[in-house]
């Protein structure tokens, strides 16, 4: 999408029909074409308004608080015993998590096109939350849908979203049920905005969530060459459908000699695991049955990485091999939070559990000067009662 | 494109066409065989056989309903295409069209559904969630060109002038006019916009025009229909009908005064 | 006690005998005062060193994510109609609000004196959490010591330090008991470091607090003349012994022409409506019966400003006029919390609400230019089980 | 200083004074009345009449919870300095000093306490969170001399050599050496430990030195009275007494007993 001076870069985003090789694209209704399109233009014509940027980064630093440093988890690091482990610390943004930066753009986007009401979906919240807090301060009203499963697991985030003045619609079933529904109820008023959490559903939305989110990398770049004056040899991330991720390794992806590995849940791996089909308006890898008429996968603690499939980019960049793909179980979250939480001082939520688990297996053995990063992307509020529940005892 | 579409619209004895909209399988491979055959009987010109899937991002509440019945019953898009061989054997004359979304299709793949459905002799597909711009929509295009048969493409009323002048030129058999902006079953159909979208359309191709969304009732039908288009699609409708009395022993025949309720009003123009 | 070249600075700390006029001190037993002394000697020689003032900018930085910003809080400023409102965003650090500014720089401290084992006292959990993620950074086993009633109400900020490994200690009453309980378990153990969580006790723990938390202000002056080109006309903060309050002010207590404004729960206003006394460790305002033998006051929504006496500092700078004392009662702080979640898209405790409604009372009718600058320093979090339940249908 | 203590302290037939906390109008006022009067009549030199305060940073559980049950029937410092009153009444060679902390002397406020002290005839008071660096003690200490009568002060073992320097300068009536660094009653004293606090403040004072903290039974005391201290000072394990047989009838005698059998093994020196 955007122009870039490395031949073959990594960094241009989809091509004309939204595709990142074969993955990608629009797999929509004609009724939602239009809207699909008019928000592309808009993307397009906004990434080159300079004010609209600026407005942009001044809402990043002030309303969210960005930068988010990075961190030395100097404790780990020697416990481990290898590669120096950083951590990307997203989790001190405004609503704790990665989230708001997405929801800052589109929701400037969205005053931009003149919409006058906003719908979402969510799955563990965050993104509804993060997309409530905005919409209210950017004084929109806002709707937004949830599955009944994690509804009922996540608590926090749902009252903060009431509080911030955003309506709740609750349907049936998890993340997968709520991206539909909302997809549904935007078909049926093309005048909302749809503001999408993830890089994933049909194109423009891949870019624009990766457009926003890849701040995350441009701080680091900046903040490595300040505090260690090199890059980090390897970057991971946690992935539902991939916007942490692809944000956390945008601003590297045409420098291959930077690893960069993609943690999903166990249960619901659609990169590592997935088959390639198309669903919820793109084509990319999915865990779905054999012929294409359901879905697949199990239940994750890590409610926001339980998702059955993946950004089509990082479906493409896998082929290609530009990065890795790794999994981690509940019982390796649950032990990765125990591990922060004693040693860092850092209650992180399951998600970045996910990434930081992957760092510690990569960093053990390696040369002191090699430096992983993780983002960790969310802090432990939303899940601190069900930690409790499974392992409380184990802090006695 | 199928030479039955031709015929069936050429057809005077009805100014304008029914063509109904199931879910196939629905509520049962028999009973769902039965009802069509009976919807056929009661005159209807095409049938649309709906295949299930999970997602159904197209359709409201009561269509995924019955999507999701099928699926628990773990009917697959192989069972439509095995109902559609049926039907037809049963009748020669009918249009048929599956109609889905391109998860299945992708998936059974692309090239065996293009020949299995050249195989039943069914007349093409409908698939709501596959563009022109989505690339296995070429490739499934392309399939069933050579099979000759049709990619019904949809237009809304949200489709711009300047993409509309490019989706007619992939039209074929005939054109599918979204009377809203919406999933199915969740709104009326309004009909001054109908009227203009029908026209545009008019303006760009000879193929007949079928208007479907939002037409619930026979007498909505009629006034759709006064609209001039040349066929009005009745889909919710329908399955809401089969869905309410699914467990009426009279279930067929009474689907079967339903149909004849719309031919009515239709024939009244 | 630092030096300055302003004369009759207000900047100097207190004299030599922990003074501040005539409140502050040390009333503490003689088995206390060798630890005191050894815990100024170690203070006043920390921050002469400038690889230990070093270490405390680079944590305060990475880990706990300062600079916090300061936001302008335009919708609020545009609904009530008057003076710029800006918000310093304390609830974006680390765990939540300004108190592992303190506790990191105590914990640094604790490790320069070679002190083994910390214990602390909490009203909120705010300082506790803080206290117990602060310890776990720097591997120290860490005692909390609360009151009863408080660790009833307050049950997220209590599992997270459970789980940072610090140990509990619950005793019968409030934040008052804890404060002795914990000074008591000092006295029996004087080789632990007691980590105070507010401006208040005897000397040196109120400028060693107002020390670590002066940040704040510091911070405010840079992005106020980075932001607006000039300093506000008000700071306004929430104190329940005082901490967030002197850390907001203590930058520009030499600067009279700006206004600074500290509000007390009213339940709770020793700096409104105490007398002069001595208690916990200390001369200063309280909240007391006419013999001095018993405390009184109520109970405020604040857990957090739900204290009866006041930092001595700000007993003294009351008395000679340097700053002014309001409250807000708990209506007032709902009311509040209500109008930024839904304005603003901030979720704010109960702490910085009272704050924040003296804010909004002062910006009314005041000049567009008028700048009044509010400390945010709490985020929702450990409140909004008890907002869903008071407020919860006034969002429906 | 009241020449009281000189003569308490010169008179030779106990060689280890024992010096006795009572919590003043505990378990009432007319029960402490009778209690403490049965106390003098069975052997101790000084009685200390601590007066309520709700935090008692300085107390242990077992002082504490005198404190509270007082405070929740209203006894106040004044009521404290009425039983000191009719304490002297009974008995005028005993030795008395209020036992408290600030709060409630400086509410009283300062003056007036050392003006109603002079007028019940007590020898002083002793202010466990006074150190000589708060202005308010250097007032009450000020008044007190005026009116001839003793601020006690305090030394702990963590009290440094310089510091003890300083201190010393504020003697007056005898000196209270504190056994362990912690509240009352929640250690025992280590003998060796005593020894060098006696030594260390005799270098330094002329003055009588009592030795207090964690002294539980007669054996301790005797133990403690062996470091060459002047008197040894029981506080929790009589207030413990006192508490647990609070409605024994026989409690007066029994706390007579108790002090007997400390004095006993006191004098077994
Ligand atoms: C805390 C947290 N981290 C990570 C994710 C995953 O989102 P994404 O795959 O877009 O990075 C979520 C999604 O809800 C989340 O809440
Ligand atoms: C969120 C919050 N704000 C403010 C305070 C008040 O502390 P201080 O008076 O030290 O500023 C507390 C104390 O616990 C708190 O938790």
């Amino acid at each position: 999408m955007s122009k870039n001076n490395i031949k073959n870069s990594l960094k241009t985003g989809s091509d004309k029909d939204g595709y990142f090789g074969e993955y990608g694209g629009i797999a929509a209704g004609e009724n939602l074409m239009h809207n699909l399109e008019e928000l592309k233009n808009a993307f397009e014509d906004a990434i080159k308004d300079k004010k609209f940027l600026d407005e942009f980064a001044y809402h990043c630093k002030h309303w969210i608080g960005r930068p988010s440093p990075i961190y030395f988890a100097e404790n780990l690091t020697k416990k481990i015993g290898g590669a120096k482990i950083y951590f990307k610390q997203e989790h001190l943004n405004h609503t704790g998590s990665h989230k708001p930066t997405n929801t800052l753009f589109q929701v400037l986007l969205a005053k931009r096109m003149g919409k006058k009401k906003i719908i979402c979906e969510s799955g563990a919240g965050q993104h509804w939350s993060a997309a409530a807090a905005t919409a209210a301060k950017f004084s929109l009203p806002i709707i937004g849908v949830m599955g009944k499963i994690d509804v009922e697991r996540i608590n926090q985030n749902i009252l903060k979203a009431k509080h911030y003045g955003g309506k709740l619609k609750v349907v049936p079933g998890s993340l997968r049920e709520a991206i539909t529904a909302a997809i549904k109820e935007w078909s049926n008023n093309p005048d909302y905005y749809y503001l999408i959490g993830s890089t994933c559903s049909s194109a423009p939305f891949v870019d624009i969530v990766r457009y926003a989110q890849s701040i995350i990398g441009k701080e680091m770049r900046e903040q490595f060459m300040e505090l260690e004056g090199k890059l980090p040899n390897e970057i991971i991330a946690c992935a539902g459908a991939g916007s942490n991720f692809s944000g956390s390794i945008h601003e590297f992806l045409d420098e291959p000699e930077i690893k960069k590995v993609v943690v999903e849940a166990e249960e619901t791996a659609a990169l590592t695991n997935g088959t390639k089909g198309i669903m919820q308006g793109m084509v990319t890898k999915f865990l779905q049955s054999d012929d294409g008429s359901k879905s697949l996968g199990g239940t994750s603690l890590g409610a926001g990485i339980m998702y059955y499939g993946i950004s089509p980019q990082l479906a493409h960049l896998k082929d290609i091999g530009a990065i890795e793909a790794s999994v981690a179980s509940d019982k390796e979250l649950l032990e990765t939070y125990k591990l922060v939480a004693q040693n860092e001082g850092i209650g992180i939520s399951f998600e970045p559990a996910a990434a930081i688990t992957e760092a510690l297996k990569r960093a053990k053995g390696k040369p002191k000067d090699y430096i992983i990063c993780a983002t960790c992307c969310g802090r432990v509020e939303k899940d601190l009662d069900v930690i409790e529940k499974l392992i409380g005892k184990d802090f006695e | 494109m199928s030479n039955r579409f031709n015929k069936i619209f050429l057809n005077t004895t009805q100014k304008t066409k029914l063509v109904a909209y199931f879910v196939a399988c629905y509520p049962s491979y028999e009973k769902s065989l039965e009802i069509i055959k009976k919807a056929i009987d009661s005159g209807i010109s095409i049938c649309e056989l709906g295949f299930p899937t999970q997602e159904a991002s197209g359709e409201g509440p009561i269509i995924k309903k019955a999507h999701d019945h099928c699926l628990e019953k773990n009917i697959t898009l192989k069972d439509t295409l095995k109902l559609a061989k049926e039907v037809r054997n049963y009748n020669k004359n009918v249009g048929i069209i599956l109609m889905g979304y391109m998860s299945n299709v992708f998936k059974y793949p692309i090239d065996k559904f293009v020949k299995e459905l050249a195989e039943v002799d069914a007349d093409g597909c409908l698939i709501v969630d596959a563009p022109h711009e989505l690339k296995e929509e070429n490739q499934l295009r392309n399939a069933l060109t050579e099979k000759n048969l049709s990619l019904i493409k949809l237009v809304a009323p949200t489709t711009t002038n300047e993409r509309l002048k490019i989706i007619s030129k992939f039209f074929s058999g005939w054109v599918y006019s979204l009377n809203f902006s919406g999933v199915s079953g969740s709104k009326s159909a309004d009909l001054k916009q109908v009227e203009q979208m029908i026209k545009k359309i008019r303006n760009l191709t000879k193929l007949p025009i079928c208007s479907g969304f939002g037409i619930k009732t026979p007498e909505e039908a009629k006034e759709v229909a006064s609209s001039g288009c040349d066929g009005v699609v009745v889909g919710s409708s329908i399955v809401e009908y089969i869905e309410k009395n699914a467990n009426d022993k009279n279930l067929t025949q009474n689907v079967g005064k339903l149909i004849k309720s719309f031919i009515l009003e239709l024939n009244k123009q």
